[in-house]
Formats: structure tokens, C-alpha cells, sequence
């Protein structure tokens, strides 16, 4: 169950496969629920040529562990994974990969969805977009109930 | 000993520095950090705060050695 | 936004790439969520060696082309996708896959998800067991609301 | 013209027969067709009927022509 962060293009396809035959037992999961965030290359109508993701690189790894640890108590699960970029992404490259194994499907659906949307709403994270405009902080629209 | 403070992202770039290390002083709370680290500016209402890596409200105790950290709403996944 | 019906074993993954690259157009989605069913080799606590994947060939498509239809509709997508197995099929292969493409993450997940509940409710199919004590027809649990 | 009606999965080794036509006399109903079909055995309470592809109630009106099915609650995905 790791989360990995790094800071070069990955294949979330690929990496899905990988960690699956390594690390997962054949025959024992019958639910693969996986979620990949990918760059586009617009937002708010602007053109957006590359972005720079900045995190605070000791506080992510930590988040994004425990994440995976308190998801794996919170569902019914054989696995589960995320992968992470930070650094300069470029539109149509992965930016994050969210994946759950379970037996059953619908712990593996919730556990995926779980993980994206704790990750969305607390992981030290934060978009910086390049347009034709200049640069721009990326603003997260939802309230933050963290504080 | 001394306190550790960052700063991330677009508060980074209004406070105009990344990291700073701070005198200790007891008592001390996230709030006083923020306020000797920055000369008294206001905490934007949106400011989130962690201690060694985990989030904290304004007001939560800090310790001689902490790391404290203040950032914008987060933006990744 | 096809639904295809095959008798052979098939890897998902490589699917999802294929179709991807071939219908999505990049830069434009951000979120792709997926489901992948796998079989198992236990039920109900018992070991299954493999199993049959009956369905009503004409009833099937259509069944599954109206509900990429629907889903579409429903759901703001760029594409989706559904891949169901029948016929053999024995451990660690996957049964069916379904697959959402969207500007955001959540009508990714929910039409996923949407896809994966309605197959399970109404598409004909029936699967039936050969264990180590003879051959099974797999029962549903969950109250038909389709009657 | 006639009632094409078929049998799927458990309720087809059940019944014993794959498919068979039926001659079409109005009026008609899916049940109706079911108990000339089986011999007017009684409809296990879980199954699922469909005229033509479509999922349809046993009072549901058969046309000269339908393929009417007959299967138990479905176990695919």
C-alpha cells in the first residue's frame, strides 16, 4: 500500500499492472477500481501550456501514507496505491493515480473515491498554470474544512 | 532549539520568503509564530497550518524544535 | 463509446490505452475512472476452478449499447467504455471492464460506478461455477426490481 | 408467424428446452406464452421476462412475431 511521489512522466496503466503482478495475490481480488487525474490543457476557458506542481515534500509523503494506511482500516481491501507527480507537467500527462483492490466491488469503488477526495481536499499540494497570459495560481472553489 | 517555519505556494510569494528559523519563546502558539514570523501581518482566513506535518488549528501549542507550516488552500490530484 | 462482447481472455489496461489514444482527444479529459472485474478462485468458500459465462447474445448488445447511451446522457463525458467476457473463463481473468472519461472526477466515478451497478442488475448474463464438487449456477443475492 | 420463445441458464435446464416456437393466437400475454410453453408449469417468482430485448411484466401484450425470453435474475459483471 505505498504512496509514491515522483517528478517525472509515469504510465498509470503500466504501473497498475506492475504493482498488481508484484504485490497482489492471483485469484484473491475480484474488484480493480482506479482513478487517473490527467492535465488538460485548458481551465476557466484560458489555453494552459504546462503547470508546476509544488508540495511540501516531507508533509506529502507522510499525508499520503497514512492515507493509504487509514484506508485500508476504513474499507475491505487487499491493496491499494497512489501515485503521485509533482514538478513541471505538461497537458495529457497523469498528474495522479488512485487504485483499490477488494473482493467485492463496492469497497473498492468507495476506497478509490475516498482516496481522491482526501487527497484533493488535504494533500500539500498546489497547481501553478502557465498560460498565454502568464502564470496564475490554480484556487481550489471548495471550502476547506481543515483550518 | 528554535522554531522552524515555511512557507508555501502563493503565501510564499506574499510573505517573499520560503523558510525562516525563529527564536523560542514560551508560551507560543501557530498564531504568535505567524505574527513574529511575518511582522504582524494578518493570517488570510484561508490559511492552513501544520506542526511537524500535521494539521493544526491557529491557536495549538508549539514546541521548542517544531517545524510549523502555513500554506493556501490545497490544489493537487 | 462502444460496448464489445468477447469468448477470449483480454488485459484492460492495454484496452484502456488502445481506446484512449485511438478515440479520446488528449488535453481535453481529466479524469478517467475504471472498474475492472476480476474472477476469483473462491466463493462462497469454496475453491472455483473456472466457470461459464452464459448470455443472450442479441439482448446483450443491445442491452449494453443502450446503457453507454444512457450513461452518456446522464453523466457529463467525453467517452466510455464496456468490455464483458463470456463464455470460459478461469481465475485472475478479468470478467468486464468499464471505464469513464470526464473534464472532472466526479461524473468520471459516478459513471463508472453507474455502469458497473446496472450491468450487475439487468445485463443477461449468468455465471455458473465448476467447483470441486460439481458445477453451480451463481445466485444474486440482491432483490430484482427489474420484474 | 409465430411466438419465438426462449430459455436462458438455470431456468433453461429446468425446463429442458433451449428454444421452441409457439403458434400466435391473440390475445396473448407473457404469461400466457410461458404456461403453453412450459406446459402451465408455474413462473418461478424471480424471473425475468423480455419481449424482443426488452425487459417487460408477465401481463405484458405479445405480437405475432416476438421473441419472448424467460431468465432467471442475471450474474454477469
Amino acid at each position: 500500500m505505498p504512496a509514491i511521489l515522483i517528478d517525472t512522466p509515469f504510465n498509470p496503466w503500466e504501473e497498475i499492472q506492475r504493482y498488481q503482478s508484484e504485490q497482489l495475490q492471483a485469484g484473491h481480488y475480484g474488484a480493480t477500481a482506479s482513478f487517473v487525474g490527467t492535465m488538460r490543457d485548458f481551465n476557466i476557458n484560458e489555453t494552459v501550456s504546462h503547470m508546476t506542481l509544488e508540495h511540501y515534500p516531507a508533509m506529502t509523503q507522510h499525508y499520503l501514507d497514512r492515507l493509504c494506511e487509514t484506508c485500508r482500516q476504513k474499507y475491505e481491501l487487499d491493496d491499494c496505491l497512489i501515485i503521485h507527480r509533482f514538478g513541471d507537467i505538461y497537458p495529457d500527462e497523469p498528474i495522479v493515480l488512485t487504485v483499490a483492490w477488494s473482493a467485492h466491488r463496492a469497497p473498492a469503488f468507495d476506497a478509490c473515491r475516498y482516496l481522491m477526495e482526501e487527497l484533493k481536499s488535504s494533500a500539500p499540494f498546489w497547481k501553478k498554470e502557465v498560460t498565454d497570459k502568464g502564470e496564475r495560481w490554480v484556487h481550489n472553489d471548495l471550502p476547506s474544512d481543515k483550518k | 532549539m528554535s522554531i522552524n517555519v515555511q512557507f508555501f505556494a502563493s503565501l510564499r510569494e506574499t510573505i517573499g520568503r520560503q523558510q525562516l528559523a525563529l527564536d523560542y519563546t514560551s508560551p507560543m502558539t501557530v498564531q504568535t509564530v505567524w505574527s513574529q514570523a511575518t511582522g504582524e501581518q494578518s493570517m488570510p482566513d484561508n490559511t492552513l497550518c501544520a506542526i511537524n506535518m500535521e494539521y493544526v488549528k491557529p491557536d495549538a501549542s508549539v514546541q521548542d524544535g517544531d517545524e510549523v507550516a502555513f500554506f493556501p488552500p490545497v490544489t493537487g490530484g
